[in-house]
């Protein structure tokens, strides 16, 4: 029924094709509207780097490493939690390093993303989602899911059995595998987990700047994200841990701003009623502190200038949170690296795959606090790695 | 005057009575009592502007609930408000960011909601779909639209001074902000609508007894389309200010908006089978939900206990309103006697 | 042909024209695509969806009865997060289960008493449960991780298999067919259906409505914790948020299938048919690595679609009966006068608001 | 063609209806009728259940569109496209079951669909309200309406008062041509009085009223034409004065049928005085609220007992507490001597009471399910194996039984109920309560909305289950059919039984059926204890 493991797979250029068909036919099985010309996501494909000429080592090297390749195909599956401007960014990355290697050593790709739109935590979807990588005989997987260790930890043992390589990106594995204690990487069935700063997430390194800025003196409040999250608990306490180790620091309150923009504007607006007099908002994401920013206009208050007013900090390095940072509605952001995070992922599974590397079980990513001094070079570099109009 | 009970009849009746028979009365207790609550328990309640604050906050859901209140209204359910909302924010923000001055990028929002208002309108109408499946897909239909076009990227870069107006951010005038303007406004015209134009008139007649009113020559399908248009185009105002406030539109902007909504109209007192509801009920309702939230920020309630809470208000609120409507039945007993001892 | 041929008595069974779709759909995605029917593939998708399938078929219920339940969701997540509270605090594996389907039930019964007994609005009650029980599993969740159970036999439950089918394919069979034969074998299954289609007429006619109410209710709070249950084992661990949303995929299942929203018509069949028409539909997608960003638009269109074409094919058999009964008998205009006079005015209000040309169909 | 005959001599033609056709889904509905309505007069349309009234009706009135055939009012032809074009075009119609909203108040109830508008910042957008109720005000003092009442909502009142409402909606505006569908349905004898006059100042006024009923003594003395429909065909128009019941009814069923009558033929079945008769129900001091109050009812084996009052005199409300449909607050059932808890019907049916419901279509059919369905319902365990598995044999094989038993025509038990005719369906209802077989059967409002071959059917249903020896309850708001089948009569009013009439049969039968009505009514009315 199915083709064999290393045979030679379908073409890439009838894969979108397929695609188009599925939802074509599903299309025309439902209204008989043969809609299925507005579905083109890359029938153009040809896998243009961003920045035309990559680095590909000495000639020789290219050329062993080429004949390395074999013109090869890799199936790679990319399945973020859910569709967002952050995934889109480190997708984005991930497919120039793509075409850079493409240019050099003749690899081929062939990419699908499936992520769950309205499901990001409960991982049912992503289970569903993760399963049918494998029955189609992925390579590669890619996953970053909310979902609990538990879950995906079996499904990725159960994928790796049929031959299917798993990597987790932007992952807290480390720190929910219950015996992190003793053997991080004990349990794991991942080939790898590509995440950033060792220990408390982006919370510890918000709370140390914060500490910095405010000379370890003042009160602060926190915007975290839904109760009941695994990532909200964890930026917790990395951000707790932080501000606990400056005693002239307090967290006086917090609210649930549902990692959305509005809500965090109503929970900062509360809190500011609440706690006129703090010296810092901390916004578990980016989108939560700009929500917070917002709060602190309306409420006729000063933002942080260097010397005084409220900071807001939030995490994620998002682009569309640059120019808030440049006019000082944003203090400073945590950059958890979406380009090298879409790069390392690409050159890991490249090593791994093809090279036949032993790769890290953990893989961090240098993290970065943008402020309004370091604003230009990063917002810079993220631009371009969004600006190459490669897809696959 | 829009406010002006229904049933008022010539007998005199003092402020009192006049509180018992009001349909609102429900919601207005139910108010009051929060705010009681939170004036003992939490005295930075009234401090600062929190409820101008709070204001702001429940604007967008105010005005879908005005909306949701006209559809429940004339009998059916819209279930797609908040996934218009968002589309509508984002036809908005899109049109604005590839350089259309404002009022043409809301004009194009406001037709987006008008079309899905019309679709849908039509799906139960005249394709005779139940109002819950047809909106139930609309929503599914304008969320997707939002997620093709956008990617799941947000819509940035559209902000302009005078957006920030819009959105509420900067006042208009001392403390009145533009959202606050045209909720106001809306809730009036509506309100009007409601009880002083033919089509008011026939929003209660079509949700009340629909046979009734297909005999008296109303076009009941197009009343009920109205309906319908009447949400859409709410919900694309609210998008526009959305839109404003949260200075981007990610694709998910509208997600439990509906849900909001409806809580919102059914506190105020709009009933699912429909006939009946007021404008000013969905308005205190979206207060009522708004103040719940506010009060669990402010006494520190672990917001895990937030969702708990909407839960019980709701179950509270349907309370208030049938305890209301036992006042109402008894005073207009007494009023019935009165008034024939007065014959007599 | 005096009676109608097999064909429209088959297609005039409830679900019966979603069936139809639901082969043309698996064969099409089948030809797109051979690894769609392989073993594995329909193994894990069809357990992945058999939770949603029993949230159906207990919305379903509830349904027929004249009700709705938005509710079933988020207390099959409680009930997961329940079970695996249970199993992790060291309960042997019949106490875990019995206290997923008992977290279902108890929530089944509230709902089902506010509804029956006190007369509060189902869709309400149903809402404010909705939200209560997802802040219940916050909560939860909270107290301690759900996650790590070791006992024994508890991820077979979805995950193990007999004869080489998925366990929790005969569990939902189990439970699809005593629902089947409750519906349709017994008492109480008439009694369902004739309160869905006039409470206050069956209250006249001897049915205890309020218990029936009850009944549906509890019924799909016993399926509600069942699915709880079956999501627990097969994720292995229970976080917040399980199950929020799941309340409309289930309804719009329900409906597709040919359940009618306004009570009283469909069927178990149609309940599963319709939901596994959401849910091939969804994996067909998925197989062909068709964009996410495309799956609520298919999804909302194939609902759209699902209902119609299950009401133009009724409505086509009913003409053609109608017109072979008009030849048979004698008293012409008094079919078509009836139709006109005598229907209940849940069905006038349909015939106001449908179109012209649906408006004398018999129903 | 089964054209009038006669022209409409003295009074100018106000509406004709001309070779009307209509088919629903291959059934022909009306197939080339006509009818001609003079001005000023009030016409009737008869005939059995789908003769094909209602459609013409419906067509008349704008709701359905004819298939052929022309419609010429006042001389010209028009084209109703639907009810507002009908409504402005002179034609009204007063449905019987009552076409008011319940939310709106009785004053835009009047003008629904034609508001009158003032202008709001020049545009004719506001409700004209006080012109609306300037307008109206006395044609609705005419009809007792008071203006106060104008503005509170339709659903304050009762049935005579909506009623009403209704003409005064329709004359409101310039009607030429009122319809009424059965306008005393649900009437009290006084309301059909008041009704009556409404309808002759109503002719008075110059409108030519078609007006369909099935009680045919009604239209004596008060309609003057009638034309009579049959199998979608129109038989023949005659006048009223000229005619008799038994030459109408020969009209509506093809020949002549001395038993259809009004109060030709009664069949009465004799009693032994009650002492001697076993007591089966036995109902002390039943209350609820201030509903009813301290009601006190004996029933006793083989007998017929009526309740007479008016509407709103707490009948209904009685036997629903007899039926454990509502709670009651004080009192104890007894039958046969054992003291019934009724918690609800469940255990009223499992008692041995029975009903058959007022309101066929809302209470009383399911109408989607089938008849025999219909039938087996209260008492499922009689088809069923082990208490709880159906068997659908049995149930067809009841069912079987009581078509054969009671008549009921249907060409298939496992059919739609809703398919039936009216008559066909009270008696499957019937069959219901028979199922469970009672010793006490209530029958509230047997016949109402059923032609008039079916009521006689009806009718002997009643007398044959007390021949048998069943004990039986009758509501019946048609005081003749009431005294025709009762032995006994107690006339209620405000709740509560003001007075008792015995030995009805014998009575009639001496020649005092005038008297006992008069009895009964003035009882009704004044409520006095005789």
């Amino acid at each position: 029924m199915s083709q064999e493991n290393g045979s030679p797979p379908v073409s890439s250029r009838t894969r979108p094709l397929r695609r188009a068909i599925a939802l074509g036919a599903s299309a025309a099985l439902l209204v008989a509207l043969a809609a299925c010309s507005t579905v083109d996501d890359g029938s153009s494909i040809s896998g243009k780097g961003a920045s035309g000429s990559a680095n590909c080592g000495s000639g020789d090297e290219q050329s062993a490493i080429t004949a390395a390749v074999k013109g090869r195909t890799l199936k790679v599956g990319f399945a973020p939690p859910i569709l967002s401007e952050f995934y889109t960014q480190v997708e984005k990355s991930a497919f120039n390093r793509m075409s850079e290697l493409e240019e050099c050593y003749g690899i081929k790709w062939e990419w699908a993303r499936q992520g769950a739109l309205n499901d990001a935590h409960s991982g049912v979807e992503a289970v569903g989602i993760v399963e049918n990588f494998i029955s189609n005989k992925f390579d590669a997987v890619f996953v970053c899911s909310a979902a609990a260790h538990a879950t995906m930890q079996e499904i990725y043992k159960a994928g790796s059995e049929k031959g299917v390589d798993f990597y987790q990106f932007n992952s807290t594995e480390e720190l929910e595998n219950p015996s992190q204690a003793d053997d991080p990487t004990a349990g794991l069935s991942t080939v790898s987990n590509i995440g950033y700063d060792d220990r408390w997430q982006s919370g510890y390194i918000a709370g140390q700047y914060l500490a910095k800025a405010l000379q370890g003196e003042g009160q602060i409040v926190q915007i975290l994200g839904p109760s009941g999250s695994d990532w909200t608990k964890l930026r917790q306490q990395g951000f707790e841990a932080a501000i606990s180790e400056f005693p002239g620091m307090t967290i006086v309150g917090s609210a649930d701003g549902g990692y959305v923009r509005d809500k965090g504007l109503t929970a900062a607006q509360d809190l500011l009623t609440k706690f006129p007099d703090i010296a810092a908002i901390y916004g578990e994401n980016e989108d939560m502190a700009l929500g917070a920013s917002q709060a602190i206009d309306l409420a006729g208050l000063k933002h942080w200038d260097g010397t005084k007013g409220i900071i807001t900090i939030g995490a994620d390095g998002l682009i569309s949170g640059m120019d808030s940072i440049r006019q000082d509605k944003l203090s400073a952001t945590v950059d958890v690296n979406s380009v090298d995070m879409g790069r390392t992922m690409i050159d890991t599974l490249f090593q791994h795959e093809i090279l036949g590397m032993t790769v890290a079980q953990f893989i961090q990513i240098p993290t970065v606090v943008i402020d309004k001094t370091n604003v230009d070079w990063a917002e810079a570099k993220i631009a371009a790695s969004q600006a190459g109009s490669g897809k696959y | 005057m829009p406010s002006r009970p229904r049933s008022a009849g010539q007998v005199t009746r003092n402020a009192w009575e006049r509180l018992l028979v009001d349909p609102t009365l429900g919601v207005i207790s139910l108010l009051l009592i929060f705010a009681l609550i939170a004036a003992f328990a939490l005295p930075v309640f009234y401090a600062g502007n929190n409820i101008y604050n709070l204001v702001g906050t429940i604007i967008t859901v105010m005005i879908l609930s005005i909306g949701m209140t006209v559809v429940l209204i004339s009998g059916g359910i819209d279930l797609s408000v908040g996934a218009v909302m968002a589309l509508c924010a984002g036809v908005a923000a899109t049109l604005i960011k590839m350089g259309a001055p404002l009022f043409l990028a809301f004009i194009a929002a406001i037709l987006v909601g008008i079309a899905a208002g019309l679709v849908n309108g039509l799906l139960i109408t005249r394709v005779g779909l139940p109002d819950f499946i047809a909106t139930l897909a609309m929503m599914g239909f304008a969320s997707g639209l939002l997620y093709i076009a956008t990617q799941g990227v947000p819509v940035i870069g559209y902000m302009t001074d005078e957006y920030y107006v819009i959105g509420g951010l900067r006042p208009l005038f001392g403390p009145v902000t533009f959202p606050i303007l045209v909720a106001v406004i809306l809730a009036l015209v509506v309100g009007w609508v409601l009880a002083s134009t033919k089509l008011g008139t026939h929003f209660f007649a079509v949700g009340s007894n629909a046979l009734a009113a297909r005999q008296s020559g109303i076009p009941v399908r197009w009343v009920k389309t109205q309906a319908y248009v009447l949400s859409g185009t709410c919900a694309a105002i609210a998008g526009i200010i959305l839109a404003g406030r949260n200075n981007n539109v990610p694709a998910d902007l509208g997600t439990g908006y509906e849900i909001q909504a409806i809580s919102a109209a059914i506190i105020g007192g709009a009933s699912l089978m429909g006939g009946r509801g007021r404008v000013f009920g969905a308005v205190l309702g979206a207060l009522t939900l708004a103040l719940a939230i506010n009060i669990i920020n402010l006494a520190g309630v672990p917001s895990s206990y937030q969702k708990i809470v909407m839960g019980v208000i709701l179950i509270l609120a349907v309370i208030a309103n049938y305890l209301s409507e036992l006042a109402r039945g008894a005073t207009l007993r007494r009023q019935a006697k009165r008034l024939s001892s007065i014959a007599a | 042909m005096k009676h109608s041929s097999p064909f429209a008595r088959i297609m005039s069974i409830p679900g019966m024209p979603m069936t139809v779709v639901l082969i043309v759909s698996v064969i099409v995605f089948q030809l797109l695509n051979p690894v769609f029917l392989d073993g594995r593939t329909v193994g894990n998708y069809l357990t992945n969806g058999i939770p949603i399938l029993l949230l159906t078929l207990g919305v379903s219920i509830v349904i027929i009865g004249g009700g709705i339940d938005l509710s079933v969701g988020t207390v099959a997540g409680l009930s997961a997060g329940t079970t695996m509270f249970a199993l992790v605090n060291g309960a042997p594996l019949a106490v875990g289960i019995a206290v997923g389907c008992g977290t279902g039930l108890l929530f089944g019964l509230v709902n089902g008493i506010l509804v029956a007994y006190l007369r509060i609005n189902d869709f309400i009650v149903t809402l404010a449960t909705l939200n209560i029980a997802a802040g219940l599993l916050v909560v939860l969740s909270q107290v301690q991780p759900l996650q790590g159970v070791t006992v024994p036999g508890f991820s077979e439950l979805t995950k193990g298999s007999v004869f080489g089918i998925p366990t929790s394919f005969f569990i939902a069979g189990v439970v699809f067919v005593i629902a089947h034969l409750l519906l349709a074998k017994t008492i109480v299954g008439r009694r369902l259906y004739a309160t869905g289609i006039s409470a206050p007429a069956s209250n006249v006619a001897g049915v205890s409505v309020p218990h029936l109410r009850l009944f549906t209710f509890a019924a799909s709070g016993l399926l509600a914790g069942i699915a709880g249950v079956l999501f627990a084992s097969r994720l292995g661990a229970v976080q917040a948020f399980l199950g929020i949303g799941y309340e409309f995929i289930a309804i719009a299942g329900a409906v597709v299938g040919g359940i009618t929203l306004a009570g009283g018509g469909g069927s178990v069949w149609a309940a599963l048919v319709g939901g596994l028409f959401l849910a091939t539909l969804q994996q067909g997608l998925r197989i062909n690595n068709v964009d996410p960003v495309y799956f609520s638009i298919v999804t909302a269109v194939a609902i759209v679609f699902g209902v119609v074409f299950e009401r133009q094919v009724r409505r086509v058999i009913l003409r053609a009966a109608l017109n072979r009964t008009a030849l048979s008998t004698n008293d012409r205009g008094r079919s078509a006068d009836q139709h006109m006079n005598e229907r209940q005015p849940a069905e006038r209000v349909a015939a106001v608001t449908a179109p012209e040309g649906s408006k004398n169909d018999a129903k | 063609m089964t054209y009038p005959a006669k022209p409409t001599s003295t009074r100018s033609l106000m509406l004709e209806v001309r070779d009307v056709t209509k088919h629903y889904e291959g059934v022909t509905a009306l197939d080339h009728a006509g009818l001609s309505l003079g001005a000023g007069e009030i016409h009737a349309l008869l005939g059995g259940n789908g003769a094909g009234k209602s459609t013409l009706i419906s067509i008349l009135s704008g709701v359905t569109k004819p298939d052929s055939g022309e419609i010429v009012l006042g001389g010209e032809m028009i084209s109703v496209s639907g009810p507002l074009a009908a409504m402005s075009a002179g034609i009204s119609t007063i449905y019987q079951e009552l076409s008011l909203v319940p939310a709106l108040s009785v004053l835009d109830n009047i003008y629904l669909g034609r508001e009158l508008k003032r202008k709001t910042l020049g545009l004719p957008l506001t409700l004209d309200r006080r012109r609306m109720e300037a307008d109206v005000r006395d044609l609705a003092a005419d009809f007792g309406v008071t203006s106060s009442e104008l503005r509170q909502p339709v659903s304050e009142f009762g049935a005579l008062k909506k009623r009403s409402i209704e003409i005064i909606k329709a004359l409101a505006f310039d009607t030429k041509v009122l319809i009424l569908d059965e306008p005393t349905s649900g009437l009290e004898e006084a309301e059909r009085r008041v009704l009556f006059s409404h309808m002759r100042s109503m002719r008075d006024r110059g409108v030519s009223l078609i007006w369909v009923t099935h009680h045919l003594e009604e239209l004596f003395g008060l309609a003057d034409k009638a034309t009579v429909f049959k199998d979608g065909r129109t038989v023949g128009t005659v006048d009223i004065a000229s005619t008799s019941v038994g030459d109408l009814i020969g009209l509506m069923f093809g020949a002549a049928q001395e038993e259809f009558g009004g109060g030709d033929t009664r069949k009465i079945t004799h009693l032994e005085p009650s002492h001697k008769r076993r007591v089966v129900l036995s109902a002390r001091n039943l209350s609820r609220g201030s509903a009813i109050r301290d009601v006190c009812l004996e029933v006793h084996e083989g007998e017929i007992v009526g309740l007479a009052g008016l509407a709103g005199a707490g009948r209904t409300e009685v036997v629903r507490l007899l039926m454990g449909l509502d709670a009651r607050t004080a009192g104890t059932v007894e039958l046969d001597g054992r003291r019934l808890s009724l918690r609800n019907s469940t255990a009223a049916y499992r008692a041995g009471i029975a009903m058959l419901p007022e309101d066929r279509k809302q209470l009383g059919i399911l109408a989607d399910l089938s008849t025999a369905q219909n039938i087996s319902i209260s008492r499922l365990s009689t088809v069923a194996s082990a208490g709880f598995w159906m068997s659908r044999r049995k149930e067809r094989a009841l069912a079987e039984d009581y078509r054969r038993q009671l008549g009921i025509k249907t060409p298939n038990v496992e059919a739609r109920i809703g398919n039936l005719s009216g008559g066909n369906q009270q008696k499957a209802i019937v069959a219901r309560c028979l199922n469970t077989s009672p010793k006490l059967l209530i029958f509230d409002e047997p016949t109402q909305g059923i032609d008039v071959s079916a009521k006689v059917e009806v009718h002997a249903l009643v007398r044959d289950y007390a021949a048998n020896g069943g004990a039986a309850i009758l509501i019946a708001s048609e005081i003749e059919e009431l005294l025709e089948l009762s032995h006994r009569v107690l006339v209620m009013k405000k709740g509560q039984v003001v007075g008792e009439v015995r030995d009805i049969p014998a009575a009639i039968e001496a020649g005092d059926f005038s008297r006992i009505k008069s009895e009964v009514l003035t009882l009704s009315a004044a409520g006095q204890i005789s």
